[in-house]
């Protein structure tokens, strides 16, 4: 019974729903229930990972067969990146019960988190394109809710536009999908799309293109980013910037990996292109932001450029470059743990402008320490996790010979460098003439950053171990 | 199934309603029209989908003594069972997005978004 | 002892050494130096081959020797890590975060032993990467501008570690090893193009790492505005990895070898050895005339350093053994002399708080054993003969001589000469002339930073007497990685053209010297007087007595010779144009990709579905 | 041996002492007699000296002033034993041409301290420029002997004027580079046209304002010595040294003389001026000697 993946779906949505009978009875204890469902989750996600140790498994649900039922497919790299995703959720939901008492209505935010960490796990691991929307739509309606702090009325509108025709264009697509392959099966449909114009495909593929990158942050879409971030919690932003991003991300590398394997040039390098603009205008963007919620955000767009970008350049030619596939997805795993222990240390210490921050590292050492490791890592230095994500991106693509992907990485990169050096820099080096008040950090929180960022020295000492269960693609055919 | 793509009410109907809504993205500056406009977006999404599983001279796809004895054709089930969802998920969006609405209207004092920009630049 | 216990040994002492310097800074700070002084000594007795495997990172072995070919390099860095130790001692008083100091010290000690002991290229980058985020910020911590300069430094850091990378990556990638040896080895797999491509690489990570002249721009605020105590490792260590890695690529790559046995083969192998021997040159020109336009002392010892540093480029890429040994033996002549003037500029530092030359005076009266380190190096550093800066500057002329190429003899004597106008800029400025009043109570500083100074000191004077201390050893060096060995005894020098015999030359200038003491002695002795009293043609300046500082020319010292560079055009300019232009261009994307009205989001996105279709469809 | 070389150093020191003052005491009658004056006899510079010499009161301004000078005199003195006069060798085949010129470094060095030493801006002033200046005219002189060495392939000045001997005087081989090195010689001497460094209407005699008595005794000997060694070696260059010490004491005064005589009838550079000229003219011209030089050379 434990060992069904689903569980990981139900778990949290049925905390949500438990939420407000509980609301009836405690006010405060509503707090504790996703917080309890998520630490749940890490559990059946542990034992999963065990039991389908390199092997990918196909979990039918309500007991139709795989073409016609919905069904949930989970590998090692599945489990990983879902690992990843629930130990920043279940910290990031500690953090939301332990300090975040100004919120106003966390009733309404208990309900969305723990709807979003459902709907993220179900993100990752299901194999079927309509149920991939509903988990789509799910977590966007929840990051509706969560984006709305802080009276961001207008920055979460600007989500809700632009995330929904997003879906509407994925739903567009999923649906002439169906009706071309009859069947919504994500390994089955490639099967039957052979038989396709080349105009429809098109068509299609650019569809998906362009309605995929409003989730996982591409250009065209992701205007809502740095506004939605700026203005959410902290917990709020820890969800969109290492779970949401990563959920979605993930998915679309899903739907690329089954939907479009095989001979599907001209998307790839559209959305090799696509990325790379992502990726260098995200960071040139990033390079100029004062704020550092702002900067997080469009370094997060970049990532996600960045990963966009590696994927498919990795699925370019028909068959997939192993070794770029793998090093993109250890970097979104890496950047789950990084952008996580970043946004956690600055909602610890509460301010987000450079200018008060300045200093901060002599008042608040621990906290400036341990968020300087994420910033170390983000940037890819050593022994940290980074460090190799970088450099096997950098060696996979290099032996493929795609020397201008390269080097427009690292052009990117030295930018990435400089701006998240500047900013550990005016943690500790500026000073100031500021009076801020600071509210004193519980041991508690200092040591969820610990663990954080004890994750991202665990990967840095040992790159070998984290590579080889990422490196399980899940190229499976249809059971 | 490229008979249904042929078919050009079925594609070309929703599509322009489809656009209709595009449209309305595309030009309007009231909040609350950009609300219609991604309505009308929905619509035609949803006509599209029900327009995908018709069937000429087909039954209803339910289970029963006709359909069992003729063993003719029969409408797609799974678009009207996918229909319904979409229109749930459109109806909860709709709503929140109207409560948005109203808190954005009380905090600015007015819908127009190019003014709203201007008052959140100015913060 | 290998190198890869030592790493271990001293990344715990790095926290160790933290703790305690928490608890006590001095107690910390010596710690620190009887750390260095233990590993050196570790060092030196590990002579011959030592390979060690360090695993660390689980699954990635990184591999370290110490063998003939890093041995020297290995020496130098402990050496000048463990002398700016010792001036740390009383050195850093005034900092602010002094055991995040002395933890990012024993970082970069670590570094050093990574990346001078590396058997294999990941090992070397991964310590090279160290190295820039420590550097990083200890850099930052320095006077006024350091966190301007220190991201300068990151920022040329991180392209020459990029670049590094990927010519690493670029070898593995053909030879499918990360291993020294295995590229030696398998040398004859390298195709032209790719070691064309590798050497492109490597050099320029080399050059911009070690500020030759186009990316020469981050020398001079980042050695001028880092903690005083660490503009010596950055001027003696930091730059000499540049070279370190040219050195390294110009053994795997025989540049050497291919030239001394076969002339003709060099056009055909490695097109860019002129090239980068005229870098150099230029180098030398520019750092010299940029220095001598410097009234900041440290930075008019950066532009030094940069100059410098164009002789030691010259010299490797110019590829005969002379030039060879000549350019290994700079690298330790430039070490000791940038330690020479950096900690005697940081000790004045120490006591009056300013570096700026014309703010100063007369300093020699309060510290002299700061002046004499002062004097000692700047003597070394511009080649005059008794001391060590001689013997590189000879072994290079000599080698230029031989081959006949004048431009590049013209720089290096441009440089040379040069070197005359600039170091003295600060001997008068800041050590002679009129002494302002603030400054008279100055006191000398303290004994731990005057021994270091002395230890640098006695070291110039022994290596240039005895120059076989250090040209044995390069000699030897040259025997085991293949080139043909320079001729070296204890105090000669042999060279194609001709011997020198430097214990000759130091006791004539011995003889002179106590000749002119006999004639000076021998006539009336003579009288005293205060600073203030000077020939003023007659006239009493009331001022002389009050403000003294009035009557001290340092202002504008070399302006005669600045007029002739005033039209000049300036490449930090240039690079600052530059930078302004790109920084106004993203504030452009930013306002066209995320500061657009809702409909300007849609109009985006359909022109974006727009043009992919449209590409496609025709 | 080592008696031998210190005895054989005494006379060195000694010659030249005499020799050039007495030199520079005859070209002052020159001078007046080219400006239609009558002049001083030629053992005034003598009298100058040990004038000075013995004077009871002279000023030290510390440690550092007394120091440089020692270190001007005793340096340049330790130069003068580098350089072959003649058949006249102190140390036989110790005559390197880069020890020379750096050696006699020490002595402007050493010079440039003592003089900034006494804290007077004149003799700041004239110090600045005189290093300055020193940019403008070792260039060219460095280059044109880099081309002899480089012919040579020698950087002994003993070889260079062996080979001279057998092969004739480099002076015809390479006119252009003699000329060029001629005028950086008077750069280096501090003749007119490029002798701002100590304009005495300008800036009080500028490095040499604070001295007195004996001190400046000790540095008109150090100057003596240095002309020595500058004009010495233009001829050991380029007029083959000679095969005799008079033939080498002749050639010599030959062009001190001349050098006198030029400089008698020009005005004063500023001290950017004569940089711009050194590199103007002297520095393309010895890159054009340089270039011939070489062509003839490997043809």
């Amino acid at each position: 019974m434990i060992n069904e993946p689903i569980l990981l779906v139900i778990i949290p949505l049925f905390s949500g729903f438990l939420v407000p009978l509980i609301y009836l009875i405690s006010k405060k204890a509503i707090k504790f229930i996703p917080v309890m469902a998520i630490f749940l989750n890490i559990f059946v996600v542990y034992k999963l990972i065990n039991i389908n140790l390199f092997t990918l498994k196909y979990y039918t649900i309500g007991g139709y067969k795989a073409p016609f039922g919905i069904n949930l497919l989970f590998n090692t790299q599945t489990g990983v990146i879902l690992l990843g995703i629930n130990i920043v959720g279940l910290l990031a939901l500690l953090f939301f019960a332990k300090n975040e008492f100004d919120i106003g209505n966390s009733f309404a935010y208990t309900l969305a988190f723990s709807i979003g960490m459902a709907a993220v796990n179900g993100m990752v691991l299901t194999g079927d394109l309509f149920n991939l929307f509903v988990f789509m739509e799910l977590s966007a309606i929840a990051g509706y809710i969560i984006a709305v702090h802080k009276k961001g009325y207008y920055a979460s509108f600007l989500y809700v536009i632009i995330s929904t025709v997003g879906s509407l264009l994925f739903l567009l697509g999923t649906i002439t999908i169906y009706n071309v392959s009859g069947t919504l099966n994500m390994a089955t449909v490639t099967k039957n799309m052979g038989s396709l114009t080349p105009n429809f495909l098109l068509i299609l593929s650019v569809l998906f293109i362009v309605s995929l990158s409003s989730e996982s942050e591409l250009l065209p879409l992701n205007a809502w980013v740095p506004k939605v971030y700026k203005k959410t919690s902290v917990t709020g932003s820890i969800f969109f910037a290492s779970i949401f991003s990563t959920a979605a991300l993930f998915a679309v590398i899903k739907v690329l990996v089954l939907v479009f394997q095989g001979d599907y040039n001209y998307i790839f390098n559209v959305l090799t292109i696509i990325g790379l603009i992502t990726l260098a205008i995200g960071e040139f963007v990033a390079f100029k932001q004062k704020n550092i919620r702002k900067m997080i955000a469009y370094s997060s767009i970049a990532q996600a450029g960045l990963i966009i970008s590696a994927i498919s350049i990795s699925m370019a030619d028909g068959a997939i470059k192993k070794s770029i596939f793998n090093a993109a997805i250890f970097q979104l795993f890496n950047n789950i743990f990084a952008k996580g222990l970043i946004l956690l240390g600055v909602g610890l210490i509460g301010y987000y402008s450079y200018e008060k921050l300045k200093g901060i590292g002599t008042k608040r050492k621990i906290a400036t320490g341990l968020i300087s490791i994420g910033a170390l890592s983000i940037v890819g230095m050593p022994p940290f996790a980074g460090f190799w994500s970088k450099i096997y991106l950098i060696k996979s693509l290099i032996s493929n010979n795609m020397n201008i992907y390269v080097s427009i990485f690292l052009i990117s990169a030295v930018f990435e460098v400089y701006y998240y050096f500047r900013f550990i820099q005016n943690l500790y080096f500026e000073k100031t003439e500021l009076k801020l008040k600071l509210s004193k950090i519980s041991l508690l929180s200092y040591s969820m950053m610990a663990v954080l960022s004890f994750i991202l020295i665990y990967i840095g000492f040992n790159p070998d171990t984290v590579m080889k269960s990422i490196s399980d693609i899940f190229t499976g055919g249809i059971i | 199934m490229s008979n249904i793509l042929n078919n050009w009410t079925f594609i070309y109907g929703p599509l322009s309603i489809f656009l209709v809504g595009i449209y309305g993205l595309l030009t309007q500056k009231n909040l609350f029209k950009l609300i219609i406009s991604i309505n009308i977006m929905d619509l035609g999404v949803n006509l599209y989908i029900i327009s995908l599983g018709y069937v000429e001279n087909a039954h209803a796809p339910i289970y029963n003594s006709i359909l069992d004895s003729t063993s003719s054709k029969f409408v797609d089930p799974v678009p009207q069972a996918l229909v319904l969802t979409s229109i749930v998920i459109s109806v909860a969006v709709t709503a929140f997005v109207l409560a948005l609405l109203i808190k954005n209207y009380k905090k600015y004092k007015t819908l127009d978004f190019i003014k709203i920009k201007g008052i959140e630049n100015d913060q | 002892m290998n190198v890869s216990s030592l790493i271990i040994i001293a990344g715990l002492m790095s926290i160790v050494i933290y703790f305690i310097s928490k608890f006590n800074w001095k107690l910390g700070t010596a710690l620190q130096t009887i750390t260095f002084l233990v590993f050196g000594y570790f060092l030196y007795s590990t002579h011959g081959d030592s390979q060690s495997v360090l695993k660390i990172f689980n699954g990635v072995n990184l591999r370290f020797a110490i063998s003939d070919f890093n041995y020297l390099f290995l020496l130098i860095g402990v050496s000048v890590m463990f002398i700016v130790s010792i001036f740390s001692i009383d050195g850093i008083k005034k900092f602010k975060f002094k055991p995040a100091y002395n933890f990012l010290i024993t970082l970069i000690f670590v570094s050093i032993l990574g990346v001078f002991g590396a058997a294999d290229f990941i090992a070397l980058f991964i310590f090279w990467e160290l190295l820039t985020w420590a550097a990083f910020f200890i850099v930052s911590m320095g006077k006024k501008f350091s966190r301007k300069a220190a991201l300068l430094f990151l920022f040329m850091s991180m392209i020459s570690a990029y670049f590094l990378i990927t010519g690493i990556i670029t070898i593995n990638n053909t030879i499918g090893s990360f291993t020294f040896e295995a590229l030696i080895n398998n040398y004859d797999l390298l195709t032209y193009s790719i070691k064309i491509k590798i050497l492109i690489f490597f050099l320029i990570a080399g050059l911009i790492k070690s500020g030759i002249y186009p990316f020469h721009i981050w020398v001079r605020t980042t050695h001028g505005e880092s903690p005083h105590t660490f503009s010596p490792v950055l001027s003696g260590l930091l730059l000499k990895f540049g070279f370190y890695i040219i050195y390294l690529i110009s053994i795997f790559f025989p540049i050497s070898y291919i030239i001394s046995s076969n002339p003709a083969k060099l056009i055909s192998e490695i097109p860019g050895s002129t090239f980068f021997a005229y870098l150099g040159g230029i180098s030398i020109i520019v750092g010299t005339i940029s220095a001598i336009l410097q009234n900041d002392a440290k930075k008019l010892i950066a532009f030094s350093s940069v100059s410098h540093g164009g002789y030691i480029l010259l010299a490797f890429s110019f590829g005969t053994s002379l030039a060879f040994a000549g350019g290994l033996a700079h690298i330790i002549v430039h070490a000791l002399t940038a330690l020479g003037m950096f900690l005697s500029i940081g000790a004045v530092y120490y006591r009056t708080g300013t570096t700026k030359i014309d703010e100063m005076g007369g300093l020699i009266k309060n510290m002299p054993v700061t002046f004499t380190t002062y004097l000692v190096s700047i003597i070394s550093l511009a080649g005059i003969p008794p001391l060590v800066g001689f013997v590189s500057k000879w072994l290079i002329y000599q080698s230029l001589i031989v081959r006949g190429s004048y431009f590049l003899a013209f720089a290096a004597f441009f440089g040379s000469i040069g070197s005359f106008m600039y170091v003295f800029r600060p001997l008068a400025g800041v050590f002679l002339g009129q002494r302002p009043k603030r400054f008279e109570n100055v006191k000398e500083v303290p004994v731990f930073m005057q021994v270091s100074m002395l230890i640098v000191t006695l070291l110039t004077v022994l290596f240039g007497v005895l120059p076989g201390l250090i040209l044995k050893p390069i000699a030897y060096m040259q025997q085991q990685i293949g080139i043909k060995p320079i001729k070296a005894s204890l105090y000669k020098l042999f060279t194609e053209l001709t011997t020198l015999d430097m214990v000759i030359v130091f006791s004539v200038f011995s003889a002179g010297f106590i000749a002119a003491l006999i004639v000076f002695m021998l006539f009336a002795k003579p009288t005293k007087v205060k600073q203030h009293e000077q020939y003023t043609a007659g006239e009493i300046v009331p001022e002389l007595q009050t403000q003294p500082s009035i009557y001290h020319y340092a202002k504008n010292y070399y302006k005669p010779f600045a007029r002739i560079f005033e039209k000049f055009p300036s490449l930090e300019n240039w690079y600052r144009k530059c930078a302004n232009y790109l920084s106004n261009i993203f504030e452009i994307f930013e306002e066209f990709f995320y500061k657009e009205s809702i409909n300007g989001y849609i109009w985006l996105i359909t022109l974006t579905f727009l043009i992919v279709l449209f590409i496609r469809w025709f | 041996m080592i008696l031998n070389i210190i005895l054989k150093g005494l006379i060195l020191l000694l010659g030249a002492f005499i020799f050039q003052v007495s030199l520079s005491g005859f070209s002052r009658k020159v001078v007046a007699r080219i400006q239609k004056r009558y002049g001083p006899v030629f053992w005034q510079n003598f009298r100058d000296i040990f004038k000075f010499l013995f004077k009871e009161t002279s000023i030290s301004h510390g440690f550092i002033f007394d120091f440089g000078v020692l270190m001007a005199f005793g340096g340049t003195m330790a130069t003068l034993i580098f350089l072959p006069y003649g058949s006249f060798e102190v140390i036989p085949g110790q005559t390197n041409f880069i020890v020379v010129i750096y050696l006699l470094a020490i002595g402007l060095l050493g010079m440039a301290m003592s003089a900034v030493g006494s804290a007077n801006p004149n003799a700041s002033i004239g110090i600045s420029r005189a290093l300055t200046q020193m940019l403008g005219y070792e260039l060219p002189f460095l280059i044109v002997a880099l081309v002899i060495m480089y012919i040579n392939k020698s950087s002994s000045l003993g070889v260079l004027v062996q080979n001279q001997i057998q092969n004739g005087w480099n002076i015809w081989s390479m006119p252009i580079g003699a000329g060029v090195a001629f005028v950086s010689v008077m750069g280096m001497l501090g003749k007119k046209p490029f002798d701002s460094p100590i304009a005495p209407a300008e800036i009080a005699s500028g490095p040499l304002v604070e001295y007195s008595g004996k001190y400046l005794g000790i540095l008109m000997i150090q100057h003596d010595f240095a002309t020595v060694i500058e004009v010495g070696l233009f001829v050991n260059l380029f007029l083959g040294g000679g095969q005799t010490v008079i033939g080498f004491a002749i050639k010599y005064i030959v062009v001190y003389i001349l050098m006198v005589i030029i400089s008698s009838f020009l005005p004063r550079f500023k001290v950017e001026e004569s940089v711009k000229f050194f590199w103007k003219w002297g520095l393309s011209l010895a890159l054009i000697q340089a270039i011939i030089s070489l062509g003839i050379y490997l043809i």
